[in-house]
């Protein structure tokens, strides 16, 4: 009320956008299956890193406070490459999300709807993120806010109905490191890494819109443990319900398994549950890439992101479709190209470059205008 | 401010991204299945016949005469400032 | 406003176009039952059963036939459950289908695997119908018995198995998913429910014969087929089926075991134990080049009925009973272990997984070529069952019984 | 008592508000002068008043002077007026005469409340707000004398809102018995009562009431900006200043509370909220109100918390049922035949069959014919609306069903979706869902669950881009605050629940001091 319309968003909310969009897209795909059994401990290894991923680029918004991702671009690489490399990062933001976007229409359109088009799924989501998004931050943070709750006790619920319904077994969790450490880091760096705890750095565009800029740092690490956690939950439940071999082989372990639930002859059939939960964190998921990269643009191109909110995400609508013709070619692009090609450069080999020269700038200014104050 | 920068911010920004996008998808595609540029290219650009991408297309497009129609409020926008 | 009337122009394109997905109840027709028959002309036949809504409805009963059939002829399942329509009149759903019905001859000849991708495949198709073998009769003749209790045929035969589970025990607990999974498994084959017609099938099919009290024919449950890979090999009778769950998850049974060991052969005496909680542990290993199964087994019970003189307030007749039955459960479970290995040579047990789970790197090497492995392997049963209460009575009044009455 | 109260306030704000009759006339063609000569303001408030049936103008001699009494005779109580004022002013009362009005009113009516005309606007306002005017030859201004209204209705039950243990009170149309009652129930000197007039034509009286020292003074300025705004023509109920001055109109829901209970009123006011009492209406609104005020009902407070936290649960979930069940049933049925148990599907399958109707058809037939009915019921009669529900409820229900034109289970459904709508405490509230079933019912029909669950998003994602008066409308849900939570789902117990809405930015942010837990006294002494 005091505090006029600055687009703000909570401590908490940021910790809920986080934990949403963690478990978003790993809820559609299911994360880890090429280590079998071993997926969990896979991902538990993968949510430490991760946390240190998002630890350091908390740290690196430090420096600067109150300036985003693109700003902080500009200001260690300069004026022009720093836009070029800026446009970059839009560019795959947008990308990114487009393949979100995609995986839930494959998941829709293979499960649900067999005779829609989905195209039209494509629409309808990008149109729910495009209005969210128009509403301003402060609305999307809220709108997590309203539907955490309910993502969080249906991802719990489901487990334990699993348990219940005695479809679990945790003989099949056996055995434990089989083949050693080996083939789980090689998942682990990069893919595992990179999807979905790398995607983080997006969170770079909005973390400085946070109002308590200085506790960031903790709750971001502590949201990435947490969502760690409830991903190795909803692993141990696939792979204790389906077993690892047929984890392997189902494109979506999460529903496959929910499918498994069988309670009082009557509670059954409960896939809408998980269409739900991976809906909301889908759209999480596409609206924070989507911010990113309007945002991005915003600092680009020098207008508002509200002019653009429509357009460009009528386009990530067009691009979701036109992606890749079959769903194989879009998995394989997920497991080829993206992570190596694009996930690694941008999430990592970016940051990491930009660090000691952002604090070497940071430093310059800092003396400068000490000299400046005292004179 | 947007006074000596192009007056079609937001067309071309939806220009910008939306054939940068396609070049992209057109660039991976290159990348993994070893194809020629020419094939991806055309791989996009060619429509399947039957498949519903009518409705995606004619997002796009409104997406596009959204951005022309909000450049031209943009430009009345400022004019009327100017004034 | 430019931007409502766009956005309502997208939404009612969508809409004047939409409902794809979409029908109506009316025009539905509900699967319950599938079977698969080998072909004549093509590869398979399917016969499916449909429930008949009117006939189900409980405000009107009307005394027609609640389930009708189709047959078909095609290559593949799905081609011919699309193709059904030629005769049906309504879209058939499969998401309800609660028995898949295949005849031995395809499980022997073509193997199953060919039909059970398109079920794991297809969205459709959930993991909870019952695969079963139909020994002697066609397959088609399962889907259209009528039960007088359960309107629809199917229905009663996945709810007679889930009862069976529960009372006895007489059902390997395969679903679709296991079914595969264990085709696919190194170390375990697949193994599925047998079922068999008890009267007149041609009787059967009536809709009058539900108002016999004679059910004229009647689907019953009859042991378990073996699978090596995705190929039917063998039967299991009803007893070495519920031995077989002895060794996977039992949920309840009972069991009758003589008091004496070498008692009376004209007339022996029995006592009833019902085992009301049970675990099971495999243990695989290598004693140097020779497999090791070994199985342990306690389950706790209670005794449900005495024929011979037993005073059951004594902890000493306790013990001893246990040990009879121990010993019992013992035999039985490790004749049906060893029947399979001599017989079928394939380890539907499992004892393969668990070699997987407890000694990883060995199994690597012998899982190739486990079932050589498993029919030459040691079996052996550890069984502890524990008595913990005899019902509402401790002394039998047969005890009461002068001895010689008891005798005659 | 709460007329004087009333009057003690009004005339204290006048001075605060420094709102005039020349103000409020201001556009008006109405001459703004009083006349030394009584015959030319006869003249000048006969023409303004003239067709008025119920305008008098009593003209009377105090001694050799002229003088007049003018008054709305539909406006004051007759008899008080005959006893007070003219029986004193009577010739053959032997008072002595003065002249001058101010011993006129030292004289003859110490005990009236009054007010002196100075301007032509006063008068006629004064006249107009049910005084008697006294006019005499010669004076620069004249004497208003508050004669006391007429028969007002009488303080009944609520008839929108029931409840089962509480006062039993109602706001009537007048708006000093509405301030009264919630004076009665606030006695303290920081209950503030400010008045307004709105409507340019109808010139009604619209009073803000609030707590001094609890209330957000930037709420308040805000409430006060917007009333300032309304520039329309006539103001008849509450429902219009609600259009007018809530944030958003294009929205389903109601951003502004309102009820004609003076217990929930209170309440309101005591967390910090501003009420607006309009003349005329009995519906008091109170902003800013967030979605948790419509799911609560002042009978909350009065039961025992745990019941009343378990009736507010299902409050919640009946707005749901309301807001989805017709909906669900439709994208079950005809979409999602796989996610229904194998036995309710059968039997619902064969109480369909025969059904010449799409379910979606059916099912808008249904609401729409059951909205009908609603709508009927209300506007009818009451003795004719007994049979249209009668009529509804047997012909349309009963012999649609036998007839075969719907089935069963969906009459089931439209009967429990219509109580459900029902159990919201706030009756605007509930129309609310009842405009997006139908909405939900077209998305589920083009897209089955997905539909359903894409509108839901939609839905929040609207809910919480609305504000009322500058506060999140999802307020202590979204943004969440963890301290709200004790009296929004559930009630926690009174003592429990120490700290007002901040949400509402309070001034004074506890309740009451420390903790007064009950407890049972210790135990005394055995024996000894």
């Amino acid at each position: 009320m005091s505090k006029k319309l600055v687009e703000n968003i909570s401590l908490w909310q940021l910790a809920v956008l986080m934990f949403t969009f963690e478990i978003g897209s790993v809820a559609v795909v299911g994360v880890g299956t090429d280590t079998k059994q071993d997926a969990w401990i896979a991902v538990g290894v993968a949510t430490v890193l991760g946390a240190g991923l998002v630890w350091f680029y908390v740290y690196l918004l430090k420096q600067l406070p109150g300036r985003n991702l693109f700003e902080m671009i500009t200001f260690c690489f300069g004026k022009w490459l720093g836009k070029i490399i800026g446009l970059l990062y839009v560019y795959y933001f947008l990308y990114i999300s487009a393949r979100v976007l995609r995986d839930f229409c494959e998941l829709i359109t293979s499960v649900i709807f067999e005779n829609t088009p989905i195209e039209v799924i494509s629409i309808t989501m990008v149109g729910i993120c495009a209005y969210m998004l128009y509403l301003g931050l402060e609305v999307f943070g809220r709108t997590g806010e309203v539907f955490i709750p309910y993502v969080f006790t249906f991802i719990i619920l489901i487990g334990l109905a699993i348990l219940f319904s005695g479809e679990f077994q945790m003989k099949n969790l056996l055995p434990i490191l089989g083949d050693g450490l080996g083939p789980i880091l090689k998942h682990v760096f990069p893919r595992l890494l990179t999807f979905p705890f790398g995607e983080l750095v997006t969170f770079m565009v909005i973390i400085p819109y946070v109002s308590h800029f200085a506790k960031a740092a903790k709750v971001s690490v502590f949201t990435v443990l947490i969502s760690g956690f409830i991903i190795i939950y909803g692993t141990v439940i696939e792979i204790a319900s389906l077993g690892a071999r047929q984890m392997e082989r189902t494109v979506f372990p999460l529903l496959s398994a929910a499918r498994e639930i069988s309670l009082l002859e009557f509670i059954e059939r409960v896939d809408l549950v998980i269409v739900f939960v991976v809906m909301f964190g889908i759209i999480t998921k596409v609206s924070v890439f989507l911010f990113g990269g309007l945002k991005g643009l915003e600092h680009i191109m020098n207008i508002p992101y509200r002019y653009l909110v429509f357009p460009v995400s009528m386009i990530i609508g067009y691009i979701a479709i036109q992606i890749s013709a079959n769903n194989a070619e879009h998995i394989e692009e997920g497991i080829r190209f993206i992570p190596l090609y694009m996930h690694i450069p941008f999430q990592i080999i970016i940051p990491i470059l930009m660090a000691p020269l952002l604090i070497w700038k940071v430093k310059k200014q800092k003396r400068r205008s000490d000299a400046n104050g005292s004179r | 401010m947007l006074k000596n920068r192009m007056i079609r911010v937001v067309t071309f920004t939806f220009t910008m991204i939306f054939s940068g996008l396609l070049l992209m998808i057109a660039l991976i595609d290159m990348f993994i299945w070893q194809q020629s540029f020419y094939q991806c290219v055309s791989k996009l650009f060619a429509l399947d016949e039957g498949a519903n991408e009518g409705y995606v297309i004619a997002t796009a497009a409104a997406g596009f005469i959204y951005s022309i129609a909000s450049d031209y409020r943009i430009r009345k926008k400022k004019r009327s400032q100017q004034s | 406003m430019k931007k409502r009337l766009l956005f309502l122009l997208c939404a009612a394109s969508v809409i004047l176009t939409g409902c794809w997905d979409s029908i109506e109840l009316n025009d539905i027709a509900i699967v319950t039952g599938m079977a698969i028959d080998p072909g004549k002309e093509k590869k398979y036949r399917l016969t499916v059963g449909y429930v008949n809504p009117a006939q189900y409805s409980k405000q009107n009963p009307a005394h027609g036939a609640p389930v009708s059939i189709m047959t078909l002829e095609g290559n593949s399942l799905p081609e011919i459950s699309a193709k059904m329509n030629v005769g049906v009149s309504r879209r058939l759903i499969f998401s309800h289908t609660r028995a898949l019905y295949i005849n031995e001859k395809v499980a022997k000849e073509d193997g199953v695997s060919h039909f059970l991708d398109s079920l794991e495949r297809s969205p459709q198709f959930r993991n909870d119908f019952n695969i079963l073998i139909t020994k002697n009769n066609s397959a088609s003749d399962f889907a259209m018995i009528n039960d007088p209790v359960e309107r629809v045929p199917s229905l009663k035969v996945q709810k007679s198995i889930k009862s069976l589970l529960k009372s006895w025990g007489g059902d390997p607990r395969v679903r679709l998913t296991d079914f595969i999974d264990a085709i696919i498994a190194e170390g375990r084959s697949p193994v599925a429910s047998t079922v068999v017609i008890d009267g007149d099938p041609e009787k059967g099919q009536n809709a009058e014969s539900n108002m016999e009290v004679k059910a004229p024919a009647r689907i019953m449950l009859d042991g378990l087929a073996v699978f090596k890979k995705d190929k039917l090999i063998g039967y299991l009778s009803l007893d070495d089926t519920r031995n077989y769950l002895w060794t996977q998850k039992l949920e309840s049974t009972m069991i009758s075991i003589p008091c004496e060991e070498d008692g009376d052969k004209n007339n022996p005496l029995y006592f009833d134990i019902v085992i009301t909680n049970n675990k099971s542990e495999m243990k695989t290993y290598y004693k140097g080049n020779q497999p090791q199964l070994e199985l342990n087994i306690f389950s706790e019970a209670s005794i449900n009925s005495m024929q011979c003189q037993k005073d059951l307030s004594s902890k000493e007749i306790y013990t001893e009973l246990e040990k009879r039955s121990d010993k019992q459960i013992k035999n039985m479970i490790t004749e049906t272990i060893k029947k399979v290995q001599n017989d079928f040579g394939v380890d539907i047990f499992g004892f393969g997984e668990a070699l997987n789970r407890q000694h990883y790197k060995k199994a690597k090497k012998v899982l190739g070529h486990w079932n050589e492995e498993f029919s030459r392997a040691d079996v052996d049963v550890n069984v502890k069952i524990a008595l913990r209460r005899s019902g509402t009575r401790n002394k039998s009044f047969i005890s009461e019984l002068p001895k010689k009455d008891v005798e005659d | 008592m709460g007329l004087a109260d009333f009057l003690f306030n009004r005339r204290k704000h006048k001075n605060n508000n420094k709102i005039t009759a020349e103000e409020l006339f201001q556009q008006e063609n109405i001459s703004k002068k009083y006349y030394k000569s009584l015959d030319k303001n006869i003249k000048q408030i006969q023409e303004l008043f003239e067709h008025s049936f119920d305008f008098t103008v009593d003209k009377i001699k105090l001694g050799d002077t002229d003088a007049c009494v003018c008054y709305l005779g539909t406006m004051l109580s007759k008899d008080t007026l005959t006893n007070k004022v003219l029986n004193s002013l009577h010739p053959q009362n032997d008072h002595p005469k003065p002249k001058d009005i101010n011993s006129i009113r030292d004289n003859y009516f110490p005990t009236v409340s009054y007010e002196y005309a100075d301007t032509f606007h006063t008068v006629v306002w004064n006249v107009l707000n049910g005084y008697a005017v006294i006019m005499v030859d010669g004076q620069g201004k004249a004497l208003s004398l508050e004669i006391g209204n007429i028969e007002k209705r009488a303080i009944t039950e609520p008839s929108t809102q029931t409840i089962i243990r509480g006062p039993k009170e109602a706001f009537t149309e007048d708006i000093n018995t509405n301030i009264s009652l919630i004076r009665k129930r606030i006695r303290n000197p920081h209950l503030k009562f400010e008045s307004f007039y709105v409507g340019r034509d109808t010139k009604t009286h619209l009073v803000i009431g609030y707590m001094s020292t609890i209330t957000n003074a930037d709420i308040l300025e805000e409430v006060k900006k917007r009333i300032e705004k309304i520039d329309i023509g006539g103001v008849l109920d509450s429902g219009n200043i609600e259009e007018l001055i809530s944030d958003k109109s294009f929205t389903p829901f109601p951003l502004i509370f309102n009820t004609e209970r003076p217990d929930s009123i209170c309440g309101h006011i005591m967390e910090g909220k501003v009420a607006l009492i309009l003349d005329g209406s009995p519906f008091v609104l109170t902003v800013p109100s967030v979605l948790t005020d419509f799911f609560e009902s002042s009978e909350d407070y009065y039961q025992p918390f745990l019941m009343s936290s378990f009736v507010r649960l299902i409050r919640y979930m009946s707005f749901m049922i309301a807001l989805v069940l017709p909906s669900l049933y439709v994208a079950l049925s005809t979409f999602h035949q796989e996610l229904m148990p194998t036995q309710l599907l059968l039997s619902i399958q064969a109480q369909r069959e025969g059904v010449p109707f799409p379910a979606v058809i059916e099912i808008f037939v249904m609401e729409l014919t059951f909205e009908i009915m609603r709508e009927a019921g209300v506007r009818m009669p009451r003795a004719v609306g007994q049979t249209v529900s009668i009529v509804g409820a047997l012909v349309i229900g009963q012999a649609a069903v036998e007839a075969g034109l719907v089935s069963n289970v969906l009459v089931i459904i439209v009967a429990f979706t219509a109580i459900a709508s029902f159990v919201s405490p706030i009756y605007n509230f509930s129309i609310s869902t009842r405009l997006l079933r139908f909405i939900l019912i077209l998305f589920s029909a083009i897209f089955g669950l997905y539909g359903v669950l894409l509108f839901l998003i939609v839905m929040v994602i609207h809910l919480v881009s609305l504000r009322s008066f500058g506060v999140p409308y999802l307020a202590a849900v979204a943004p969440f605050n963890i301290k709200e939570q004790d009296d929004i789902f559930v009630r926690f117990p009174i003592w429990a629940n120490r700290k007002r809405p901040s949400y509402l930015y309070p001034e004074s942010p506890m309740k009451k001091k420390g903790k007064n837990i009950p407890s049972p006294p210790p135990a005394r002494g055995g024996g000894k």
